[in-house]
């Protein structure tokens, strides 16, 4: 199975749930937001919600910049 | 000493907000916040770079009980983009207050006042508290409020350009033109520029580089605050009028004679 | 928080001066002058009045413990008048100090640059510590940095037009000019002019009908004081330089992809 | 002397568009067209009034082998009403170019920039030279030249304000961004403000007020006909480099000695 | 077109006076006299160098049926200078005009006050007919004119400059102050520069540097021509009253219906 | 039948061509262009097209304004 | 004897020193300065320095005013 | 005999008129004035004024400068 996480391809033997992906990467202990095909993904609901071949997962942070 | 303004549900006292970004450190951006006396302050979203971690989160550094932080919608050139950003930014900050820029131009960051005024249309719907990025277009800005926006945000330069309120007479007319708060958003370079948002009348005024970019941001961030209080206080004061010609302070009478 | 400089013997804190007159009244003068955080205010002297005795003197309201009181030659058009309303001055204040102003036009008070050299060679003879009102005219600064005076005191505007700092460029060109304090005498309408004369260098401001003459004299007077500590911040910081265009300052990498 | 310029079809060797109307009669507007050298001047089109009958018509003034004549869309504030209002025009006055204005606010008479993309896009299609008013907002200005077209008129300050440029950054930004004419539009009060236009490097100025509230318009007409063309001669030859100071024509050899 | 006016003896048309030096060559400098329209042009006298000869000299270019050459004081520091100068120099070109400057800073060349009135009264009693170049200092020009000189000459911003009319409100305080033709010498840098001074009210404008250091002088020559006549006429015309607000040029009667 | 021409009502017992209509306001002389419900009729139709009841018709000219 | 007092004349029959001057003009407790023909009298002389036949005595004191 | 023409010291056997000294630098035909210790000599009297040991002599002419 194959998804893009923010603009790189990766790819996973298994469905893996957003929590999953974000412990790989470690990213948990992280204050992220994630949005899957421009759909945002509740922080709540990153236990069950699954990424699935051919998604766009985006994970984002906050940063300085803008005005 | 002077009286407070709300955006949405927050109260502020200060009418100073200042954007993040472009500081040596996040210890200087936290320095600067501080000497500002802001009590606002946004931040961009961006991608986690998965490859090379930071260390450690600018958020680390602004505590919550002291700053409200709002996300910007910056480097985004549709609507669409800017919805989504603006999406994620209120999941990650538990706010639904969004500073909306939509960048019409990434040469010059002039907004692009069609994507804008539709991205502030579907965030409006969907229950923000929208704080729009745009030229000091007063039509633009009569839209923007009637769309329901929490207040406009004209620049006074180009982001980034440090050249003060290049048009006061436009920013004159969206004050007669508009209810809703006016925050000038860019363009401030030194204290009298803020100064001058202020005594014309505007609300509060948002600025980024020009305290980023000053040799010493920490003490040009004090600066900043002074001057917004001091172009505030004079507004409210009510100046004098302005004449081409003197006229004297001192008593005509009584002037001694010289043998 | 800045840094003190001097006048003669005075050491001064606060970067504003302050004139007298034009108040409602003796009250309003020294709540304005509290509000101001000055240290020194300028008196004109006149003959006394034999017919009505007024209620009440000025220097009744203004404590000499709190408040540095020097005199101005006001109303003088001739150098031999300046010179001796300087000398009654000085013996009716106790103080070496004096605001030298020779008034060349009574309709549009502009100083009599020859005139004014004429009393501030003869002053400084005598000892003064003096302080003149002049154009800002570079070479008329010169000449009288080179005579002896304590400070120049270029006029930023007609006195009473509230027009600014009409002629920065001429400010600046004096500020290269001279090595003593450069204090801009007249023109300030409101909070952004006292911020501009300071954002370009100059040791302080003073400022007479931009207070009396505004519709809360006390809150202007306040306004005053924050735009002077500001404008002197922001000098003192360096401000960011000016650009004719944009530059954002949020990271140009990491912007989101829609699908 | 200076070469010409196109407009779609049109060749033009004048740079200066006039507008018609508040002329105290039609042969002072005549006049003011034969003094200002114009080669194209606009007029609106309006409800023909059948109750009282006018003595004759503008068009009887202005001979169309003299001076070409463009409709405008003034008084339109919907894409709609400005389409009809430019399609009645064509078949009025045999013409495909239109000076588009969608105003946003009949009491500042700025443009709704949304509407005058939409009716821009329309009227393109349609086969029409579109000549649109704008606020001088560059990111409009690029859009309206990709939508294509003939030039963009950004205006210098708000229609019959007479203020002049209000914002030379903008209009240098805007010629910077686009490859079309730039063609200023309102603002322009006196001769000056139609040379610094064209010192900018703007292709021409239409101007109306200027001319028409003058005290004496067709004297005036003749001062903005040798403005235009003493700023356009001007940003040809390239002006000298602006310094701070001084610095003397004169050779610094060869001064003469007093004994 | 417009009016002559005179400078003692001299009756001129042409507004517009052009100083030598700084061209490429004397026929370049012919050129743009030429291209100027100027009926006068001044020189300044020098000792004649001994030891090179010089193949030519510039009044071998100037043709004295065509220009009136008036030689100027330049490089003067003293009124003792500027006096024998002035005396050596009408014995060269036959003339009892006199462009008089005496220069208090050479880094600036800002005029000496004090000498340049001292050198005044010197060469009105010789029978000069004196044109003195001074800051823009009501007191200074109306001093100037009391001692007889036949016109005051301003500066609009330091010599070679090119920043335009820096202080216009000092300038409509000096025409207010005197009845002698004003005539702005120094700061011109472009053509709208040349057009505000005439806009003013002034009577003349004097330059060299604008047209001899820009790419193409010669155009500049003609761009300042029109420009000194475009400001006189509009100055003549009498320009519109500025407003804040748009104010409809079309009648607001006849707006068409859309279904 | 009832028609508007230039936002006032007017009655006509029978249809009228636009020429007509030009005709019976003194305008066949004037320089003037027209709409029958917000589209352009062209001149060279004037004598063919005609005014229906409830028709909404502007004749338009050319008058000073604008800028 | 004559003198002018702030540009009045005025007449007294001997002369008086600057005290009793201001002290006639109820002017002792005030803070004034003086000055007889064009010359400043310090404070410290008003009782022994005597108003004479013809003088011009100015008695001045601080105001609002200036700049 | 000794004298400074602009600044450079000469030396001459014997006096010379303006003229003369005119004709020795070349100068006859340039159009110049001439100063003699600060007094200005009319072109009229260049034959007959001497120069004399000690002077200073100006000879200037016209250039481009100034303003």
């Amino acid at each position: 199975m194959r998804y893009v996480l923010n603009g790189e391809s990766h790819e996973t033997p298994a469905p893996l749930s957003v929590l999953d992906l974000l412990t790989r990467f470690d990213l948990r202990r992280q204050r992220v937001a994630v949005a899957i095909n421009a759909e945002v993904v509740p922080k709540s609901r990153f236990a069950e919600v699954l990424v699935r071949d051919g998604d766009k997962v985006e994970v984002i942070h906050a940063v300085g910049g803008g005005a | 000493m002077s009286s407070s303004f709300r955006l949405g549900d927050l109260e502020l006292h200060s009418r100073l907000i200042v954007g993040s970004g472009k500081y040596k450190s996040f210890e200087e951006n936290r320095l600067a916040l501080d000497a500002s006396g802001t009590e606002l302050t946004t931040v961009a979203v961006r991608r986690v770079d998965l490859t090379s971690r930071a260390a450690g989160s600018l958020l680390d550094w602004i505590p919550p009980e002291r700053f409200h932080i709002i996300p910007n919608t910056a480097g985004c050139s549709t609507a669409k983009e800017a919805v989504l950003t603006a999406q994620l930014a209120r999941e990650l900050l538990g706010t639904r207050l969004v500073k909306l820029e939509v960048i019409g131009d990434p040469r010059t960051l002039f907004p692009d006042t069609v994507a804008t005024l539709e991205a502030a249309r579907i965030l409006v719907a969907e229950g923000f508290t929208v704080l729009p990025y745009i030229t000091d277009d007063p039509v633009a800005c009569m839209r923007l409020e009637e769309i329901g926006c929490a207040a406009v945000m004209p620049l006074g330069a180009p982001i980034g350009s440090g050249l003060g309120i290049r048009n006061p007479a436009n920013i004159r007319i969206i004050l007669e033109s508009v209810s809703c708060p006016v925050i000038v958003d860019a363009g401030v370079g030194t204290a009298s520029d803020a100064a001058i948002a202020m005594e014309l009348g505007c609300t509060a005024v948002l600025m980024s580089t020009g305290i980023a970019a000053a040799k010493d941001p920490i003490k040009m961030a004090h600066a900043m605050k002074l001057a917004v209080e001091a172009g505030r206080a004079a507004y409210e004061a009510g100046r004098m009028p302005r004449r081409l010609h003197a006229q004297a302070s001192s008593p005509e009478q009584g002037l001694i004679d010289l043998p």
